[in-house]
């Protein structure tokens, strides 16, 4: 029987809905058919079939990375960010994680008619600040208007292109046994102050969005653990369970996580339990997880805890050989569950 | 005291397991059946089973009303929330209930306008909010949500609203699981009783089932300690040769159950003569519809309905699993052709569908998910 | 679907008598508690949140019982684990 | 009084808007005091300041081109293109146009809760073949869907990287007098075409969008006149008149303009004509302007004129030293006009 | 023929040029109008200055029904396309025309759902195909564009639609032209007719001018040829000591004009006892509205309207200029506070706003257009 | 907003007396040609077309008077430019 799904969860995707719905947004399931369906199908090249954080690409003598995000997030104003420093952060951290050092941004603005010009100016300013604190400049824009009622106010496009400076081979198909997982602090806290701003649900609590930039505290551990880093990840839409699931899968490795281990603030367990949500597949956007040599473990935690943005970092898992393509669960309660690819949940639009 | 972690603890869940274990008769299995999706649901999130002893098998029941949820219904809310001015709104576990044309995220996505809620009283909200609307609120659940959906009617009608309806499709307990011991392929040792039904009805309902038809059953909270105490209470019955209704729950559950919360459903909904149960057919008087007294918020008057009753699919398993007859794996399409992408069934939806809590949560032999477990952190490893 | 959790009550709320605020981890949410009229609720009770309405208020003194409950069955399990964590040492 | 109008025109943009209109998207001087005051002023830096197609940046050895655009056209499906060759060739073309070849594409969608599948397909579909023609690959991408009435089916944001192999000084600000305005073939075709699809005014004509990949007309023209073109700009929203406005801005050169001389098919006349239009305002999407040497342009006009997307190539101005910052036309009629920067027109979305 | 290309020659202009210098007496000036604002952007977008020798100097008239329009009327246009439910449809010429309180564009940017056509049938259109919207029809124009909205009201009424009205600004020519013969700081020498107005009234209605003030008035098309050919009939007259009105665009306009368009203008409207033009203040019976039987379709009637007036801003010299006093350049705040982007008074909305035509297509002394003209294309050198 | 085109009538549409199709340059429009219902407008015609209207048959006879006229005028400028082209030539 498991074989038989295994099978079946390995075949090539098939999209069986005539419209796009919202899952297909979500970052889980329906999310990856329809890019494994629709385009890896249409562009299918070598730098686009491993589907990282970005594609790596040879320029002369240097390699590049080079990324793009399209940022759609409501609302666009949220305790501790908006769209425009989600926008910069978002790129940023993916060209870290390609093990690049973040240089160009590029912008590309949807507006919609009606916009006010001062909350423009807001978005603006924040992503100047975002592209000031994470070291990038925005070197190059569009802008697009459109009837009132055809976007949401504002979305954002922002590419990057990222030096690779010391050659490091990172990707979610280097994960072998033995390995350690790490988060590199509490889990979920973007994804929950989206939840909390839109005030569709009337709940409040204190929590902030964790958007920042991520290339400096990987910079330190990649300089720290040079060759013993295998794969880093940010863990956005879809969440840590949705990334670890892409490291099971490509490195044909299991991952086993410990619970208790999973740093998770206590006002994000209380909003996952109010809305029936599992922290494992809430977005972060200024956490990653890395997977690094299990004897290397150790290092890496105290290198991630020296920096600001690693605080709260945990060891929550091991790479083990079997299963293989799985997450586990190791729960409080002593039992052990899977932890599957989130299927598309109609969440509210989060980056 | 917060109510949650002090139920979530593993030591104590191993001392338990152990008693558990002594507690089985050598040589004898025992069958349970927990009534309720939610119990389910723990169960597989908290990987309670591995705290079992192979002799006790736990059956998942009909408690999910997202699964009982025939497909003519969910046609019929289509139907509502198509119609022109109308806002649908639901809980989030219906978006992706399949009818027998498509769900609701299928209906959003090519036009209607249906908005998850978190509580009917944000439904009867978005109808203050758009009065040139007709908003109307699709209403599941057993007796746990009846009493919300009454409070919100009784709300609307104090307030004079006049665009605000409810889909009715409560139903109770106590009939699905008089179907359940009365199917004739069926052999269970006892029950799990599902706790937050029984906050609103009580315990005392349950007594036929011990007094006619021999089965112990104890009303259980949703910890995970919670349920493992009540297969433990139901192991001591079985051995102390009692058969009797317990209360593992009594800190939520008063045996008498809320007054309040049945009258509220007595004023605004009545007793239909029979309904659809997925799987299990129709079962008479196993549902409430809007009384009389409230037809202007019924939207089963408000709207003309097709009220086509539609056919499982042929390759649907899904009444032998909510009779506990299969286990989830054992249906035929289980994992291939139904899988909580692309559910065939309904209990392969919501998170406390037996299919899905096993899909999502289990899809693994005890034996495979212990060894897997066994590995040592990489932490303790490499500080070793 | 039968999710329930349990809140502290934080505050009753003066615009109507059914409604007032609990507390869930630090999480706040308005609730409706008009199906516990009877209960006289109080800030500092527990109740359990269902879909935005109080269901019952919680009783500390029987969760209290069951925890005891499990201690009497847990003792024979605590003692085998000193009595093995003293043989390890040894 | 003149030089009064000029001091005012030159001055630190101010928007005096309180709310984004469609005019800020339509390409003319809404759009650029958008760009100026807001993206400019918080953004700052010395590669996004000449504001050409795109920005030339440094990687190691090599030097790479970098650009973004959205695209947000109406309808999507248009005669000559769709939404996905326009998000490709026109990425390809600010690249061309920064003497860059073209190497790398992203892709960002926003699609519509709803939207078809299968016209996502045939979207994919013609960027792949778009891809393919222009000798590119789409290397990396993102998707974000939005709930139902928060965009229009589906929007596209392309970004380029390209490799700039041989060294030339392209720019805006190099037109000199005596220098020959080039444009590449008959204008407007695109613009024109989307507003006859758009079914709003009743019109029908054989018009298609002249959509197309300008890299390989532009390597040839380079490669026959390797230091003799000073700039070259794809004519897309605002047309012809805006591009040589901001070249007549940029170099503090006039551009003078022959009427007779400039490549309009009868079809775009009668458009213009019916609905009161100037086709030098009128978008393109595959032709292109380019200021040439004096002495070269007869050179420079066969060269493209060999190629099939320059045989309508025509020299249609000269550049001359006063009045500089002004583009003048020659009218048929034996006058002369000014001919300004479009005064953001509301007109439908066509790229 | 085209009836365009033909009129647009080169060759025939200079030849005609030729033949207008040697008409003008020496050592005399002529002032002529062109009344219509179609002529000023035909003018300026041509070039056709560079045709006239200095003697002639001509000055743009109030011929611009964009440029006319009272701010409070924009203002009133504006509150009806706000009321919820409205459609405001409109010609893209008035889209930025300022009111006291923004523009179309401004409203339409905060949420007025306001939309641009091309005929006022297209209005129809949008007016049938959304039966629970109320659309109205912003009507501006001179009599030229009033048979094309009468028309449209008669096949409303036709069809019974109940959700379609007009916001009718139609304004005459005549009565504007009599103002500005009537305003004493004028010095004119004749007038350049507007040859599509005169397509609806002909020619007659000009003849007063002639007859009662002295000055003769050439009816002329729109290409550049018509315009210089008149100026040539003018001169014309003047050097033979005639008075008259002639028509120089006789191939469009009969002497008596469009019955079937004058008979509908009388049935759908009526004369307004008196109506606010921009710059030049009141003038009586200068302007349409909806005659009583079509009150149905009166926007001014179906709508409550602020109807406030709005003084023009103090800096604002639009009324000399429409009345030929000021050329566009010597208004204060030409090009400085004042320009299409950024308009303060309406003349420089409209291409046909006299202010706009000069700073788009003007904004040099003749002498340096033509010295900047002078240098020779780059192909003739390059190939010389 | 006075915009006027002349365009040539190259249909009259079946299923409404005042619908015709006008060309201009190879792109076509319906019109309305209820305005000159006094003019037995046939294809072949031109027309001109004012926010959708047909207001005027246009006279071809009356655009050539206009053209001869000019024509006429011309006469000196054109011997004129006969004789500067000669000189240059010689
Ligand atoms: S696998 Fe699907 S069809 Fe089979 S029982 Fe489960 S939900 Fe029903
Ligand atoms: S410059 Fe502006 S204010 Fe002055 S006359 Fe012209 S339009 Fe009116
Ligand atoms: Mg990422
Ligand atoms: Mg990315
Ligand atoms: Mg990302
Ligand atoms: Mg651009
Ligand atoms: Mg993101
Ligand atoms: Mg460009
Ligand atoms: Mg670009
Ligand atoms: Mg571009
Ligand atoms: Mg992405
Ligand atoms: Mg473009």
């Amino acid at each position: 029987m498991l074989d038989r799904i295994e099978r079946i969860r390995r075949r090539k995707p098939v999209i069986r809905e005539e419209r796009i719905t919202l899952a297909h947004g979500a970052g889980g399931k329906a999310t990856h058919t329809l890019i494994e369906a629709v385009f890896l199908e249409a562009f299918r090249n070598p730098l686009l079939a491993p589907l990282d954080d970005g594609a790596l690409l040879r320029a002369g003598d240097q390699q590049l990375a080079f990324t793009t995000d399209s940022y759609v997030v409501s609302p666009l104003f949220f305790p501790g960010g908006d769209i425009g420093d989600l926008a910069v952060n978002g790129t940023v951290n993916d060209l870290a994680m390609c093990g690049a050092r973040p240089v160009h941004l590029s912008a590309g603005f949807i507006l919609e008619e009606g916009f006010a010009v001062a909350d423009l100016r807001r978005i603006t300013d924040s992503m100047a600040a975002a592209a000031e604190a994470a070291e990038v400049a925005i070197v190059t824009g569009d802008t697009k208007v459109v009837q009132r009622g055809k976007a949401d106010g504002c979305y954002i496009t922002t590419s990057g292109v990222g030096l690779v400076e010391q050659p490091v081979t990172l990707s979610a198909a280097r994960a072998r046994p033995g390995d350690a997982v790490i988060v590199s602090g509490p889990i979920g806290e973007h994804g929950a102050a989206i939840m909390l701003a839109r005030d569709d649900f009337g709940i409040e609590a204190p929590i902030r969005s964790d958007t920042a930039p991520l290339h400096g505290i990987v910079r330190e551990l990649l300089a720290a653990l040079p060759s013993h880093v295998r794969a880093l990840r940010d863990a956005t839409r879809g969440g840590v369970a949705t990334v670890l699931n892409e490291v099971a899968r490509s490195s044909e490795v299991a991952v086993v996580l410990q619970e208790e281990q999973i740093p998770v603030r206590p006002e994000v367990t209380g909003v996952c339990e109010l809305l029936g949500l599992d922290p494992l597949y809430v977005a972060c956007e200024g956490r990653f997880v890395t997977v690094v040599d299990g004897e290397h473990a150790g290092q890496a935690l105290d290198t991630l805890r020296s920096h600001p943005l690693g605080e709260g970092a945990a060891i929550v898992g091991t790479v083990a050989a079997a299963p293989a393509g799985l997450v586990l669960l190791r729960t409080a309660f002593g039992g052990t569950r899977v932890v599957d690819v989130l299927v598309g949940d109609p969440l509210p639009r989060i980056c | 005291m917060r109510f949650v972690d002090e139920f979530r603890d593993a030591d104590r869940a191993r001392a338990l397991a152990a008693r558990i274990a002594e507690s089985c008769r050598p040589g004898r299995t025992y069958t349970f059946m927990e009534v309720c999706g939610g119990h389910t649901h723990t169960i597989y999130k908290h990987g309670l089973e591995d705290h079992l002893p192979p002799e006790v098998n736990l059956v998942h029941g009909p408690g999910c009303p997202v699964c009982v949820i025939p497909m003519g219904r969910v046609d019929d809310a289509i139907h509502i929330a198509r119609q022109p001015g109308v806002i649908m709104t639901s809980f989030g576990d219906m978006m992706r209930v399949p009818g027998g044309t498509g769900s609701f995220l299928d209906a959003k996505a090519a036009g209607a306008d249906i908005r998850m809620v978190y509580s009917p009283l944000d439904a009867l909200k978005i109808a203050r909010a758009n009065p040139d609307r007709k908003v109307v609120f699709m209403a599941i659940g057993f007796e746990t949500t009846a009493p919300s959906t009454a409070m919100t009617v009784l709300r609307a009608a104090e307030e004079g609203l006049s665009n605000f309806s409810v889909f009715c499709n409560h139903v109770m307990i106590i009939p699905a699981v008089k179907a359940i011991l009365d199917s004739p392929d069926l052999r269970l040792d006892g029950f799990i009783g599902p706790g937050h039904v029984s906050a609103v009805i009580g315990c005392q309902p349950y007594e036929f089932i011990a007094r006619d038809y021999g089965k112990p059953l104890v009303v259980a909270g949703f910890e995970p300690l919670d349920i493992l105490t009540s297969v433990h209470m139901l192991l001591t019955q079985l051995a102390e040769g009692r058969c009797e209704v317990e209360n593992q729950y009594a800190r939520v559950v008063p045996w008498h159950g809320n007054r309040i919360a049945l009258s509220a459903i007595g004023r605004v909904m009545r007793l239909r003569p029979h309904f659809e149960f997925r799987g299990l057919g129709f079962i008479a008087h196993s549902a409430l519809a809007m009384a009389d007294e409230y037809a202007a918020f019924d939207a089963e008057r408000v709207f003309d309905l097709p009220g086509v009753r539609v056919a499982d699919p042929k390759s649907c398993q899904c009444g032998e699993v909510l009779k506990g007859v299969l286990k989830p794996w054992e249906c035929k399409v289980f994992g291939t052709a139904c899988t909580p992408e692309t559910p065939i069934g309904t209990c392969m939806v919501s998170s406390e569908g037996a299919c899905a809590a096993y899909y999502n949560f289990g899809r693994f032999s005890r034996d495979q998910m212990r060894a897997a477990a066994r590995e040592p952190l990489a932490e303790e490893a490499s500080r070793a | 679907m039968c999710l329930g959790i349990p809140g502290e009550l934080v505050e009753r709320l003066p615009e109507h008598e059914d409604l007032a605020v609990v507390d869930v981890s630090g999480v706040r949410r308005r609730i409706n508690i008009g199906l516990l009229a009877d209960e006289r609720l109080a800030p500092g009770d527990w109740v359990l949140v269902h879909v935005g309405f109080a269901l019952s208020k919680i009783s500390e003194k029987e969760a209290q019982a069951v925890l005891d409950y499990l201690r009497g069955l847990g003792q024979p399990y605590a003692d085998e684990l000193d009595a093995l964590r003293a043989s390890d040492i040894a």
